[in-house]
């Protein structure tokens, strides 16, 4: 927006709304909602402690191995889907459906299965975040330019080169977006899987917190998810920024 | 060397469950080493001890054993029903609450089993009867008006007559609580564990009958033992006044479980319509286990 | 039906000075070639052409005749479905090193810098990095983007990006030089240089050009020999070889009468195609 | 900001048939019959291998649902479980897309609104679930609102970005016949919009479920979610599965009519 | 630097019969025009221009020199950043009823069948669901069209599409028509078509016609007047006017020395703006 001449970043707004959450923390909503200050000194008090920390190791660590996971079948899944056809129909229905599926009422099922603890919560981030990653992948794959494959038969490509050498690549800014908008899903289903098996990292917080009506302890692990899932997203669209460029001219 | 006593716990780490975890401490100390998995839920503990994912569970297992013939059995009593009904003043007697819809933790569970006892106990019938987990959710649910009674735990039925004392009141309960949650196991791998089980019953029975005496031995033993260390202040603060409390209304009972126990569960489980009766055909020796409680009762003494 | 300009006897512009007659030997033979698309679009019936030996040879047709497939059958990318192809006497069955294609989209691969893209033909041969970088160099410098190395396709304009097209093509030397309608996605101003440029390299390099494109101008301009295509099914409908003295000012070769009139000819011809 | 990549994670409507030769033995729908008796006999395998006790067969499973389907509680939970769905749904799509509109179309609201629904769209709001127990109580209107906060943001980011990609010639197109604001709003920008608001629709919709399973799982257990933790709790695996197939196909399909919808009222090129 | 020939004494095609001279009469009339974009981009400086009531005059110039702009600021599209354009005597503010704008790339609504796009501008009028449908059907069978009115636009090729912006255009009765490239998205043949059918809309609709293009063929060949934009930021370099005498064979014109020498002469004018 543009205020006299100077044009406020889109983010400067949520100054404004600080400001609001800390005035509304003040009044009678303060038993719900206090004040965002009380909430921030709360954030200090609670990161250090090793149960905090704990919780951050067992989460992130599942994090990054679903996500490894999800990549390392995603991704070539999507390519092999983009380029065969009998692929493509046997595997779509199924991408779509766990799509749109309302995974969080599977989360109970891996629970019954795998029982609690990482593997779930491995399995949970992978099952929310593979098929993003394998539909985009596949967009990309088929937005790519024929005639850039055709370039690369006519030297004389052969099918490793032109995976390695072109479909990687042109499919990328696909692949980065799908990957981005994966991990943001899989933030959400760790949080969804850990609030209903509720003992695993961050559910135990949420539990004790909850059951004490500590809601300025409730609302600081909040905060400090959600900073890190928006960090987490803008440094991952910052990162497909960087291919943007070539996006519109394949 | 001994390989880790697998313990699913139906709870995470709090001030109710603590004592739980001081008495495993104390057995790790005597050399049996333990590893706590926790669970959101009771059932989902059970199952874990039912598919061998661990070898001690804590929870109710009766139904269970007897729909499914798990050989599960109860090794020790840890805590008992103590629960509340609460009602809405004006509900004066339980008399008034004939046809009126009442609310429970979840379907065929203790407070149910309670309610479908004074119930049977008044001659009444509930309205319509609805389910919300958690203690301190139904008294968040009274304070808005969207619940007139339920039957809440010792913790939240004080919170609830401090922050609105002049709305609700508490209703006579059930005078002898059954169990609530206890020790259990396969009895496979019971026998074939002994030592390391009457270690840790022992330790159990012992930290009950102290902390019959001193309620606040739960406390230090977790100072001594930095559990639950880096928890807020106002949880911390909380736990000698909850142990204080629950001791005297009998939640840890200080024995530890026995056959007339045993018996008084399944009357009040069959009563309650979760286990099949009639309860005088039920066998202790299908749920219960009793030989390491007896042991460890001779090595303490009493 | 269109007046059939026999090949063997292809008509030239008249008034002009005695001209060679064009390279016997043809580089490219076209066999009866047939493509039959599997939606059952029938492309191609029963082509047969030659072009000759470093000359510029240029396809000409309606839109969707199958000038594209006619092209891309003796680049070796689809497969005819039925006839052959020969390229300096071997039978075609997929691409070679003796053909070269420029695409009319450019083909460029844009996270790319230029000189990877001009040595891209040269990297999947396995030449040495410092190697390819020289050959590329070179031949970025002769279609004039000097300076341009480093930078990415989508920083240069239109011209320039077909210009990194064509430097990919003539860097892996190939004999034979493919292009689709190269000149389409520039503007035309640019389009008349570019004729000039393929003029000079057609003169210098020795190769042999075989162009694809559906201005009648361009093709008459720049061709040595023309092959008009029918509708598609497409068959040749008729041969013709404009033989304009090269070398004069290029605006006195577009008012020549005789490049008028050959322009008019195909102008004709071309006419019944449209409803 | 990065609206535009939403609709990536649409399904392609409508693929171009791929023309080979192959094409009758590829038929798409041989080839989805296949894929799912494939998936569904694997299921039954695994189930009887045994995988886990709690794993029941597709077969099993199939009994369940039956046996649900005949004593009425599966219908009744779907009408428990619908009933702050399509309330919290109509809810989101209402305010959703005037937000989306009022934000796409005047700047100053979009400075303000937008970085809220943008944090929303990365942040995982389940973990509101519990404040809003607190705020609201056990009732029905705190799963409306689980449903709404699942469902918004995805919805107003999308309307915005729909709003912003209108195509500029349309819009100077309908500035040169002299539409007014609202014409061109009515007329140009809201069916230019459509199929990228929908694109946010459906995914609203699955946020939706998600929204509306997590409320009965985690705030009180009626309907759908009511019936899955029962039998996990009763160990009747068989019912448990059955209900949650139940909800996720119902889901899918939910989800497919939506875009039936969509083409048969708002795209009538894509019939033609 | 580029020889102004003087809007006062515009050059004509030699060896014709004398024709009248262009309506004096200024419909459109662009004083010291200037457009400065956000960026800082200068795209016009200071541009005066007038436009002949009932002819075609052409905006001509090398890519991104402000065609575009210049029509859109005519158009009331965008605002200048400095002068005036008069339309029919009156200050333009904003769009008008009495201009109508067919789109480079159509500007379609994709959603609406072939009648309702064509009945858009009528429609935002409010004139009645009958009576414009009428009128619209009139018009798509005057572009050729008659039979294609319940289809959508995407199932006509690109020549069908902008046949559907031009009877949208002319659907609406304005005394000015402004065409932004219009033809640069069909193919070669079709494009032809369209410019005898252009000539033939300006001989008989008795409505003024401002086109923009970057083909000079087109440009000399449909205009009766061209301004010669130079690059940006643009001023006009030359005003041109073919004076071509219609009716005759295409053919015939095409090839018409004086046809070609002003061809020529635009062609060498903007040769200076390639590098
Ligand atoms: N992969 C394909 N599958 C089916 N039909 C095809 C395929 N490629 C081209 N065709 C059809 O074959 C015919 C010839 O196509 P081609 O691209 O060779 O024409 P063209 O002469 O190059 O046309 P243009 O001048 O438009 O480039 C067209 O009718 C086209 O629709
Ligand atoms: N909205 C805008 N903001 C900033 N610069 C612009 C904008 N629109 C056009 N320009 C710049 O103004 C100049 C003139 O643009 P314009 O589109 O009028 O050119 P044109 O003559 O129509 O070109 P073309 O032949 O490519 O259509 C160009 O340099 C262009 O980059
Ligand atoms: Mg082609
Ligand atoms: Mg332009």
């Amino acid at each position: 927006m543009v205020i006299s001449g100077i044009r406020l970043p889109m983010m400067t707004s949520l100054i404004v709304w600080a400001v609001i959450w800390e005035i509304a923390g003040h009044t009678d909503a303060g038993f719900i909602l206090p004040p965002l200050s009380r909430i921030i000194w709360r954030v200090f008090e609670i990161v250090p402690t090793a149960s905090f920390l704990d919780a951050l190791l067992i989460t992130g660590r599942a994090f990054l191995l679903g996500n490894a996971i999800a990549i390392g079948i995603g991704v070539p899944l999507g390519i092999l889907m983009g380029r065969s056809v009998i692929a493509d129909r046997l595997l779509l229905p199924w991408v779509n459906l766990f799509l749109s599926a309302p995974l969080s009422a599977l989360v109970p099922v891996i629970m019954v299965l795998f029982g609690l603890g990482e593997t779930t919560i491995v399995l949970v981030v992978v099952l929310f975040s593979m098929w993003i990653i394998v539909l985009n992948t596949r967009a990309g794959v088929r937005a790519i330019s024929p005639s850039l494959v055709e370039m690369a038969r006519s030297f004389g490509a052969n099918g490793w080169q032109a995976f390695s050498r072109i479909y990687l690549w042109a499919a990328l800014p696909e692949i980065l977006a799908g990957i981005r908008l994966g991990m943001i899903r899989a933030v959400k289903g760790v949080v969804i899987g850990q609030l209903l098996v509720s003992v695993v990292g961050f559910g135990t917080l949420f539990e004790i917190y909850q059951s004490h009506f500590l809601m300025e302890h409730f609302w600081a692990l909040l905060l400090v998810l959600f900073s890190f899932a928006f960090t987490l997203n803008e440094l991952l669209a910052g990162l497909e920024r960087r291919f943007a460029y070539y996006a519109a001219s394949r | 060397a001994q390989s880790k006593v697998r313990v699913a716990l139906g709870d995470v780490l709090s001030t109710e469950t603590l004592a739980m975890i001081v008495a495993l401490e104390r057995a790790k100390e005597k050399g049996v080493d333990y590893q706590v998995t926790h669970f959101s839920k009771e059932d989902l503990a059970i199952q874990a001890v039912i598919n061998g994912q661990a070898d001690l569970g804590i929870g109710t297992p009766y139904a269970v054993v007897q729909k499914s013939k798990a050989p599960l059995r109860v090794l020790f009593q840890g805590t008992r029903l103590v629960f509340f009904p609460v009602a809405d003043k004006s509900y004066k007697s339980w008399k008034d609450m004939n046809g009126q819809p009442i609310t429970f933790h979840a379907r065929a569970t203790g407070t149910e089993a309670i309610g479908n006892i004074i119930a049977k106990r008044e001659g009444i019938q509930f309205g319509e009867r609805s389910y919300v987990p958690g203690s301190e959710n139904r008294i968040i649910g009274m304070m808005k008006g969207q619940i007139k009674a339920t039957i809440v735990d010792l913790a939240n039925k004080n919170l609830l007559l401090e922050k609105a004392g002049d709305r609700f009141h508490v209703l006579p309960g059930v005078s002898e609580p059954a169990s609530d949650e206890t020790l259990f196991g396969q009895i496979e791998w019971i026998k074939k564990n002994e030592k390391q089980v009457d270690v840790i019953v022992t330790e159990f029975l012992r930290l009950w009958q102290e902390m019959a005496a001193n309620p606040g031995i739960v406390e230090q033993e977790r100072t001594k033992r930095k559990l639950m260390a880096d928890q807020p202040k106002e949880v911390l603060e909380g736990i000698t006044k909850f142990y204080t409390m629950a001791t005297k209304e009998g939640v840890y009972a200080p024995t530890g479980g026995s056959a007339e126990i045993a018996k008084a569960d399944f009357e009040f489980y069959a009563e309650a319509g979760q286990m099949q009766g009639p309860a005088a055909e039920l066998k202790v020796e299908d749920f219960w286990y009793l030989a390491p409680l007896e042991r460890a009762r001779k090595a303490l003494g009493s | 039906m269109t007046p059939n300009i026999a090949p063997a006897e292809p008509r030239q512009m008249s008034g002009s000075a005695p001209i060679p007659p064009l390279a016997t030997r043809p580089i490219v033979e076209v066999k009866s070639v047939s493509k039959t698309y599997a939606g059952g679009v029938e492309a191609l019936s029963g082509i047969s052409l030659d072009f000759p030996e470093g000359r510029l040879t240029t396809l000409l047709g309606p839109s969707g005749c199958g000038k594209t497939t006619l092209l891309k059958i003796i680049a070796g990318l689809i497969p005819a479905s039925g006839g052959q192809v020969f390229v300096d006497g071997r039978e075609v069955k997929g691409p070679g090193p003796e053909r070269a294609f420029v695409f009319q989209d450019f083909a460029l691969m844009p996270w790319a810098s230029v000189i990877r893209n001009v040595a891209f033909g040269l990297e999947l041969r396995g030449v040495a990095h410092s190697e390819r970088e020289a050959i590329a160099e070179r031949h970025i410098a002769r279609v004039g983007l000097k300076g341009f190395e480093r930078k990415y396709p989508h920083e240069l304009s239109g011209g320039m990006r077909q210009r990194v097209g064509l430097a990919r093509a003539l860097a892996v030397d190939a004999k034979v030089v493919l292009m689709d309608e190269p000149f389409s996605a520039v503007d035309e101003q640019t389009r008349r240089k570019f004729q000039e440029e393929l003029l000079e390299l057609v003169a210098n390099e020795g190769k042999s050009f075989i162009f694809v494109t559906h201005s009648i101008e361009e093709a008459v301009y720049v061709s040595d020999r023309i092959a008009l295509l029918s509708r598609r099914p497409s068959r040749v409908s008729a041969i013709i070889e404009p033989r304009i003295v090269r070398g004069g000012d290029p605006e006195k070769i577009r008012r020549d009468s005789a490049y008028l009139d050959v322009v008019e000819d195909i102008w004709q011809q071309l006419k019944h195609y449209l409803d | 900001m990065q609206i535009s990549d939403l609709a990536t994670a649409l399904p392609t409507r409508r693929e171009p048939p791929a023309s080979y030769w192959r094409d009758a033995l590829i038929h798409p729908l041989v080839l989805r019959l296949v894929s799912f008796a494939a998936v569904l006999a694997l299921w039954e395998y695994a189930g009887r291998i045994p995988l886990s006790p709690a794993f029941p067969t597709f077969l099993e499973t199939m009994g369940g649902l039956s046996a649900i389907i005949a004593d009425g509680t599966l219908y009744k939970a779907f009408l428990i479980t619908l009933h702050p769905l399509v309330i919290g749904l109509a809810v989101s799509v209402l305010l959703g897309v005037a937000l989306g509109v009022l934000m796409g179309l005047h700047e100053p609201s979009e400075w303000l609104i937008a970085p809220l629904f943008v944090i929303a769209q990365a942040a995982p709001l389940a973990a509101l679930i519990p404040v809003l127990t607190f705020a609201y109580g056990i009732g029905l209107t705190a799963k409306i609102m689980t449903v709404c906060i699942m469902a918004m943001p995805v919805i107003v980011l999308n309307t915005l970005g729909a709003v912003r990609n209108t195509p500029k010639s349309l819009l100077e197109m309908g500035r040169s016949f002299l539409a007014t604001r609202s014409q061109s709003i009515r007329l140009v920008i809201l069916p230019a919009a459509s199929p990228m608001i929908f694109a946010g629709l459906r995914l609203g919709c699955a946020a939706a479920f998600i929204g509306v399973i997590l409320a009965e799982l985690l705030i009180t257990p009626t309907g759908i979610g009511d019936v899955i933790s029962y039998n996990q709790s009763v160990a009747d695996y068989p019912k448990m599965y059955a209900a949650i197939l139940a909800i996720i196909v119902f889901s899918v399909l939910f989800i497919e009519l939506l875009e039936r919808i969509e083409v048969t009222l708002f795209r009538p090129e894509s019939r033609a």
